[in-house]
């Protein structure tokens, strides 16, 4: 591997973990907040971009502007199914019940876009897509440049919201104790299903960033929901700097091996880890001390 | 208590079961079962199962437009043996299980009389071995890839010009025929996970490796990829004279706009797949020029019954038909030529042998230029080689049927 | 009746999480065939005590042995095999299994043979419904755990415990949420339990029962033995008076 | 802003209010239960009269905190009727109860535990958004409460049982409500850290916080109780002060444990 | 409260006499249900309706294998297809590369199906529920990645056709009835080996591990050796059928054997039927293979049949996650049983006091 082609997949790998870290952050949101794990999750991530490429097929305007229509829709959408899907799991086994109901969310999901938009694979065309700038021998994608701020935008927004705000607070408080939290007249209902609104919210500034640069098909999502799945695992279940850190770390990890092992068994490394992480650590590297339990 | 549920549940599990054979036995039954008893006003009804839904769905939906175009002509000139021509067309979900199922039921229950082959080799395989155990003759249109011929199936025929291994004949011969200096010395070669993509670019790739030209970068990628840019990567880095790029669409469409991020820029890109599609400009841009592909077919070709076939198609869609669309209306000339000249059209062994002897031993005159086949239904001929010339994709070679003459070295994308 | 064998007994058992030692080096010898006592404050270790006695958690040094063998960090269900039966703080049934069935689960010998052997056999049904009249809950024995009441699921889970046949019984809390009544009851089958030759290690906040019940008191503070004796001896020791019952 | 308008914080119960006024919080006539189960409260009424600690005590299943459940809005009753403060609040959500006054505490751990204790005891005033009242009110449970206020950026799980127990009776107390409910508080406790709960217990009351109290430990509740009522089957049977019940051998021998009172 | 003070006679449910009449009752719904198989190939009208038999019963045989381990421990897979994949690849490569004769090549498959099974579950069973399903997920992704890629081995995205066990003499309908009664022995056995499991010590601990784990475990019962006995019985099972089905049908590519959605269909069709029953699987296979088969001719030529399958899925979850005939019965018998215990309860606490006052 010459010197070029190692800095080339290093900031490639950084950009596509970018990407990673922001949808593992929403999955690992819901699975904090109501211990559900969400494998519509990537499904979604697809619809936003079917969105984001239906909006810039028909209006001929930026995808980017789709974020306005798709992030509030997706927040709303998010609320109504914490609210009223999720919501009616038994707690007893809330976690198993809800990876099936998202589950047939997300086959739902696959099944609707391929019936109206079918299944040819669609890419949005932009005047920039074959743009790039060159730092330092390194050429870099205007498109996955977009993407990547994007990402670290919206993770640093959540971070913030989760942390400093009032709704935060009520957030972690709701998933510390949700008896408690409703004693001290937290609307622990809401808070789950904005905190859901939140997760979705992410997919929706996700799939836009995605479809930027790539290619979109209904049934893309199953190839984003394994290393999702991966990361959350490595990086401790719940635990948002994990998922970011694993989520980087992985990226970078898989890109730098594409060069000698090819595409295919690149990809394996995420399943790599994730059997690595269950036998070493099954709590993962990261925090996530609610991974022992669930 | 456990007792009386287990006992519902038997009983209930048997009940469905009963219903069940009750309900799908076809209501029609027998109708077009009687063999030879067909009168002249019977309809010849012939089965095809297509990926209409899922990951074939849009090759599939080609192949229906010209299964369903070469119907409407056969019945708007008389049909065949002076019978007109049913299609029945049902979906397989791009799904080999499915697929299978489908030419079981089409030759069980509906009782057709002919069958057409499906699309994408990974369904070819199951529906033709179904077909054989009913002794149906199996003309395909798009099972181009070499291990569909090793299989052994005698009733198989692929109605295209080459097989996917044969595409670039016809570059391989111009390339090597280039003077010393313009002769690449390097090769690139990235191709999808799949039997008919890596099919056409190891063809080449094999032919020129062998002239003792060096592979410096041989990538293969899963069909659901969708980031380019590590291969696109290591492909630049290569700084490879000849790209050879095996794909089906969009994957293709997604390589070339990677590589055109990392600033590579190849003597001569060969892609089979995305570029004869007709989106390809649209999605690439101004940046097709020089970009060679393969092609089993194209509107302009000038074999006799080409003709009629573009202007009939274009009157129906008002586009001209695609290599898609030619290879079904193809496969329905080649099976309509064995029709007429055994003069049976019925699911009996007998007739079918008939039409699977005759087609080992002729040659069919088609849209794609005149077929014949070898044992294993392998086509005798070779695929035409196109490139974008001047924003148009047209036709290179071989010379004799070529409409612009080849561009070397391509110009920077 | 203290035989030549010794019953539970740790030597330097040490337990960390994250940092905070639970149990800081505690050196414990219980009493065969007594009923012991193990109190202290709360978080003074005593659940991860017995968590770790009972192979819920491996201690990070330290050993434990039972009755002269080394146990330490074998699997819940080997000790258990042992002869160590164990009931949860919180009381914990299987709520969808019916209360035969609960007790039948701890029926669980050596051998492949052994286990794909019918559990609804007439040997083990007939003990476990003996178990269940015995802590007066056999009428119930076809219901749902869930549907019965909190007390009632604090008897059953005693008879499920008793179901391995254990010679020493750990029992946590077991008076902690339950009605003076029922208190008495479970004291009594205590003590008839003792009285059949089983050892007890019982932690409990209840002082009056643990004073009335037990025969060797052992008081945890942070982690280790701070006092063990008599329930009397151990009242009047200063350090308990200050640790434990604040005065 | 949500809680009742409070303007001082002064420890006194509103002077106004002699001891017969009317009570705080009253409960009539309560059946309540869970899912298709059948009732768990079948006619139910207690009151709680301002300053004034009143325990429930009674067999497991009696309904003891259901009882706390209905009050705190948390399960709705089937009928009954719930006044705080002489205002109908039945059927009211616990957020619209701890506005109108009523705050609860549930039975076992229920701190956050990965918060801080200081975040903890601010989001007890979650429902409150005027600053400087928040400020005033962490001024008077941090003094209530002195642990609290030394403990105050530690994560309130790393904290002992009974200090958990604190800082939920700070937390609770941060809406400044007319009553507070705690569910079996000393449950899980050491002697020790009983003996402190209980002590805060009438700290609270001191305070100006009338207290309805569940307990387990009914004898030892009842010491630190003005009023007692001893629930069975769903219904309060007796009601009286404390004292007058802990005296009553019938009731020692029924509810309380056989044995007389002798240990400390 | 009116029982309170008045003796209930409401005597717990009596069951020690077992009522013959159940008893008859249920082997008359056995046999019945034996008949119909046996019966079904001569009924079928043609060999296609055969041949949906011969789907219908692998189904059977995946989901009744499948509530091996989903049914007794609660852990649930949505990655069996990576099981049944293997079996079939495992069967088909032992007869290409070895040269074995095809059913001992079956079995052989299932055993290394069933090796294989060990350190996944060492993997994913050491933690509860969510791991798992991740896990099972991952594995099927992972082998759909491998298999494909894996060209000199498996015959890689170009398929790998599976020699037929029987001769080229034994025409196609034929075929379709010989499976169609191999594929019902499988069944038997499956259905044979959960009931045996469900009687036993074994079986009661698995429940046991369902409802609670550290419960279990300090019971004496060796969890995590159980969790994996069930997961690699399960394994086996769901490997035979997936080789038998991939002798039957001749043709193996890595997209369809490791496919998720085959996987759902197991989980959905134990679910609906009811994961705590012997037959409730098979049932869940009959009405959801035939669902799949009608769909498919109403509205084959749309991706409607995806949203059907999550549709039903999420209904299911929803509203029956214990399946249509648990869900029916309960509804009946519940609210009778429930009551009747608290009435008793009510009245032991009641005569309790009154020992206590005396």
């Amino acid at each position: 591997m010459t010197g070029a082609l190692f800095a080339q997949s290093l900031v490639l790998g950084v950009l596509l973990g970018g990407l990673y870290a922001l949808l593992a952050a929403g999955l690992t949101l819901y699975f904090g907040v109501m211990r559900v794990v969400m494998i519509a999750h990537s499904a979604f991530l697809i619809l936003a971009a079917y969105l984001a490429w239906y909006f810039h097929e028909t209006s001929g305007l930026d995808p980017l502007l789709s974020l306005v229509i798709t992030v509030p829709l997706f927040f709303v959408v998010g609320y109504g199914m914490q609210r009223f899907l999720v919501s009616r799991l038994r707690p007893i086994s809330l976690t198993t019940m809800s990876v099936l109901l998202t589950f047939a969310i997300a086959l739902t999901i696959e099944g609707l876009l391929g019936f109206v938009w079918t299944g040819t694979q669609r890419r949005v065309q932009l005047g920039y897509s074959g743009t790039s700038i060159e730092v330092a021998g390194v050429s870099i994608a205007v498109v996955k440049l977009i993407a990547f701020a994007l990402a670290a935008i919206s993770l640093g927004a959540l971070f913030v919201i989760l942390r400093k705000t009032s709704f935060g607070r009520a957030l972690r408080a709701t998933t510390q104790h949700p008896e408690a939290a409703r004693l001290v007249g937290i609307d622990t209902d809401r808070v789950a299903g904005l905190g859901f609104g939140l997760g979705l919210a992410t997919a929706a500034i996700g799939g836009t960033a995605l479809a930027l640069d790539y290619t979109i098909y209904p049934s893309l999502h199953w190839h984003w929901i394994g290393p999702l799945m991966a990361i959350i695992v490595v990086g401790g279940l719940g635990s948002i700097p994990g998922a970011a850190i694993a989520a980087l770390l992985l990226g970078v990890a898989a890109s730098l091996l594409q060069v000698p092992l090819g595409t295919t068994w690149a990809q394996t490394v995420f399943y790599l880890a994730l059997f690595v992480t269950l036998m070493i650590r099954p709590q993962g590297f990261f925090g996530g001390r609610l991974a022992q339990r669930f | 208590m456990r007792a009386t549920r287990r006992l519902t549940v038997a009983a209930i599990a048997a009940t469905t079961a009963l219903t069940l054979s009750a309900c799908l036995a076809n209501p029609n039954e027998g109708g077009n079962q009687g063999e030879g008893t067909d009168g002249p006003d019977d309809p010849i009804v012939i089965g095809v199962s297509l990926p209409l839904t899922g990951d074939f769905a849009e090759p599939g939906k080609g192949v229906q437009r010209g299964y369903e175009a070469w119907a409407k002509h056969v019945n708007e000139n008389g049909g065949l043996l002076g019978r007109q021509v049913e299609l029945i067309i049902v979906d397989d979900q791009s799904n080999a299980d499915r697929v299978a199922s489908d030419y079981e039921r089409l030759i069980n229950q509906d009782g057709v009389d002919l069958v057409f082959g499906p699309f994408s080799t990974r369904l070819v395989v199951p529906a033709a071995q179904v077909a054989q155990d009913y002794g149906f003759l199996f003309v395909e249109p798009a099972g181009a890839a070499a291990e569909v011929f090793e299989q052994g199936f005698g009733n198989l025929f692929y109605a295209a010009p080459a097989i996917a291994d044969d595409h670039y004949n016809h570059l391989t011969e111009y390339i090597l025929a280039l003077p010393e200096d313009e002769l690449p010395e390097s090769i690139a070669v990235a191709s999808m996970d799949d039997p008919f993509a890596q099919g056409t670019a190891y063809g080449l790739r094999d032919a020129l490796a062998d002239e003792g030209i060096e592979v410096v970068v041989d990538e293969v990628y899963p069909p659901n990829t969708t980031d380019f840019s590590g291969i696109a990567a290591k492909i630049a880095d290569s700084d490879a004279d000849l790209l050879i790029v095996g794909s089906q669409y969009q994957d293709g469409v997604n390589l070339i706009v990677a590589l055109q991020q990392q600033g590579y820029q190849p003597q001569m890109a060969a892609v089979s797949g995305a570029p004869t599609n007709a989106e390809f400009p649209a999605a690439i841009g101004d940046k097709t020029e020089g970009i060679i592909a393969p092609t089993g077919y194209t509107p302009s070709a000038p074999y006799p019954s080409n003709q009629e076939f573009v202007d009939f198609y274009t009157a129906e869609h008002d586009a001209p038909p695609a290599e898609d669309e030619a290879n079904a209306w193809t496969t329905g000339q080649v099976v309509a030529a064995a029709v007429e000249a055994v003069g049976c059209a019925d699911p009996s062994p007998e007739c079918q042998e008939q039409l699977v002897d005759w087609l080992h031993e002729n040659e069919v005159e088609t849209v794609v230029g005149p077929l014949s086949w070898d044992a294993d239904g392998r086509p005798q001929s070779a695929h035409l080689i196109q490139q974008y010339v001047d924003g148009e994709i047209k036709i290179v070679l071989p010379d004799d049927v070529k409409e612009a003459d080849i561009i070397h070295p391509k110009p920077e994308w | 009746m203290t035989g030549s064998q010794g019953s539970v007994a740790t030597q330097d058992l040490t337990k960390s999480f994250g940092g905070v030692r639970a149990i800081d080096g505690a050196s414990v010898a219980f009493k065969e065939g007594e009923i012991n006592a193990l109190i202290g404050p709360n978080g003074s270790g005593k659940t991860t005590f017995f968590n770790c006695v009972t192979g819920m958690i491996r201690p990070d040094a330290g050993t434990v042995t039972y009755q002269d063998r080394d146990v330490t960090g074998l699997p819940p269900h080997r000790i258990a095999r042992s002869g160590i039966g164990r009931s949860f703080q919180l009381c914990r049934v299987f709520p969808r299994l019916t209360v035969l069935e609960n007790v039948l689960v701890a029926v669980q010998p050596h051998g492949l043979l052994q286990r794909l052997r019918g559990s609804r056999n007439a040997a083990d049904v007939g003990r476990a419904r003996e178990l269940l009249a015995r802590v007066g809950i056999d009428h119930l024995e076809h219901a749902e755990a869930r549907d019965i009441s909190y007390g009632q699921q604090k008897l059953l889970e005693l008879a499920g415990v008793l179901m391995g046949d254990p010679h020493t019984i750990m029992l946590d809390e077991p008076a902690g949420g339950v009605n003076p009544a029922l208190v008495e009851r479970i004291a009594d089958l205590v003590r008839e339990l003792n009285a059949e030759g089983r050892t007890f290690i019982i932690v409990e906040h209840n002082m009056e029962l643990v004073m009335g019940l037990s025969d060797h008191v052992v008081v945890f503070d942070r982690g280790r033995p701070i006092a063990q004796g008599t329930p009397a001896v151990v009242q009047d020791d200063p350090l308990v008076l200050e640790a434990y019952l604040g005065v | 802003m949500a809680s009742e308008p409070t303007p001082e914080l002064s420890p006194e119960p509103s002077a106004a209010e002699g001891p017969a006024a009317e009570p705080l919080l009253r409960l009539t006539n309560i059946q309540a239960g869970y899912g298709r189960a059948a009732l768990v409260l079948r006619g139910l009424s207690v009151t709680v009269a301002p300053s004034s600690v009143v325990c429930l005590v009674g067999p497991n299943g009696a309904g003891k905190s259901t009882v706390l459940k209905v009050a705190s809005g948390m399960l709705k009753p089937r009928s009954g009727q719930v006044m705080v403060d002489g205002e109908d609040v039945t059927g009211r959500t616990p957020q619209q109860l701890l506005a109108s006054g009523l705050s609860h505490v549930p039975q076992g751990h229920s701190v956050f535990p990965e918060m801080t204790v200081a975040e903890n005891v601010l989001l007890g005033a979650y429902t409150v958004r005027d600053r400087s009242l928040i400020a005033e009110r962490t001024e008077f449970v941090t003094t209530l409460f002195p642990l609290v206020g030394e403990r105050w950026s530690a994560l309130a799980g790393a904290l002992s049982g009974g200090q958990q127990k604190q800082v939920e009776f700070a937390r609770s107390l941060m809406v400044r409500p007319k009553v507070v409910l705690l569910d079996e508080p000393s449950m899980g406790l050491d002697p020790k850290a009983t003996a402190i709960v209980f002590e805060q217990v009438q700290r609270m009351r001191d305070a100006g916080t009338a207290v309805l109290l569940v307990e387990q430990n009914a004898r030892r509740a009842l010491e630190a109780a003005d009023v007692g009522c001893v629930l069975d089957l769903g219904k309060v049977h007796i009601t009286g002060p404390a004292p007058d019940l802990l005296a009553d051998p019938r009731l020692a021998q029924l509810y309380l444990g056989g044995r007389p009172k002798e240990v400390p | 409260m009116p029982n309170a003070s008045s003796p209930t006679a409401a005597p717990a449910p009596t069951r020690s006499g077992r009522p013959t009449a159940a008893r008859v009752a249920r082997i008359a719904g056995l046999l019945a249900l034996v008949a119909v198989v046996l019966l079904f190939p001569s009924l079928a009208p043609d060999p296609f309706i055969l041949s949906v038999g011969v789907v219908i019963l692998s189904y059977a045989v995946l989901a009744t294998s499948w509530n091996l381990v989903g049914g007794f421990t609660g852990y649930i897979s949505l990655g069996h297809a990576a099981y049944s994949g293997l079996g079939g690849y495992a069967t088909a490569l032992l007869i290409l590369r070895t040269g074995l004769d095809p059913w001992l090549a079956l079995i052989a498959g299932g055993l290394i199906v069933a090796l294989i099974a060990i350190p996944v579950g060492i993997a994913s069973l050491r933690v509860r529920g969510a791991s798992f399903v991740i896990v099972s997920i991952a594995l099927v992704l992972i082998l759909q990645l491998t298999f494909q890629s894996w060209h000199d081995f498996t015959g890689g995205s170009g398929g790998l056709r599976v020699p037929r066990p029987f001769g080229t003499e034994v025409l196609r309908p034929e075929q379709h009835e010989r499976f169609f009664y191999l594929h019902a022995v499988l069944l038997a056995l499956a259905l044979l080996t959960w009931w045996a499991i469900e009687r036993s010590r074994l079986g009661a601990g698995l429940k046991a591990i369902r409802e609670d784990e550290d419960k279990a475990q300090a019971l004496g019962v060796p969890t995590f050796a159980y969790k994996l006995t069930a997961l690699v019985t399960s394994a086996f099972f769901t490997a035979l059928g997936g080789g038998l089905y991939a002798l039957w049908f001749g043709y193996l590519d890595p997209i369809f054997q490791f496919s998720i959605l085959v996987g759902t269909y197991m989980v959905l069709m134990s679910l609906l039927g009811g994961v705590r029953s012997l037959f409730g699987p098979l049932l869940g296979a009959v009405v959801v293979g035939y669902a799949v088969e009608v769909f498919k001719s109403q509205y084959g030529d749309t991706q409607l049949h995806l949203v059907a399958t999550g549709v039903l899925l999420g209904l299911v979850v929803l509203f029956m996650p214990d399946g249509v005939i648990p869900a029916l019965t309960s509804f009946v018998n519940r609210r009778r049983r429930a009551a009747s215990i608290r009435e008793v309860s009510a009245e032991e606490l009641a005569n309790q006091r009154e020992e206590a006052a005396r």
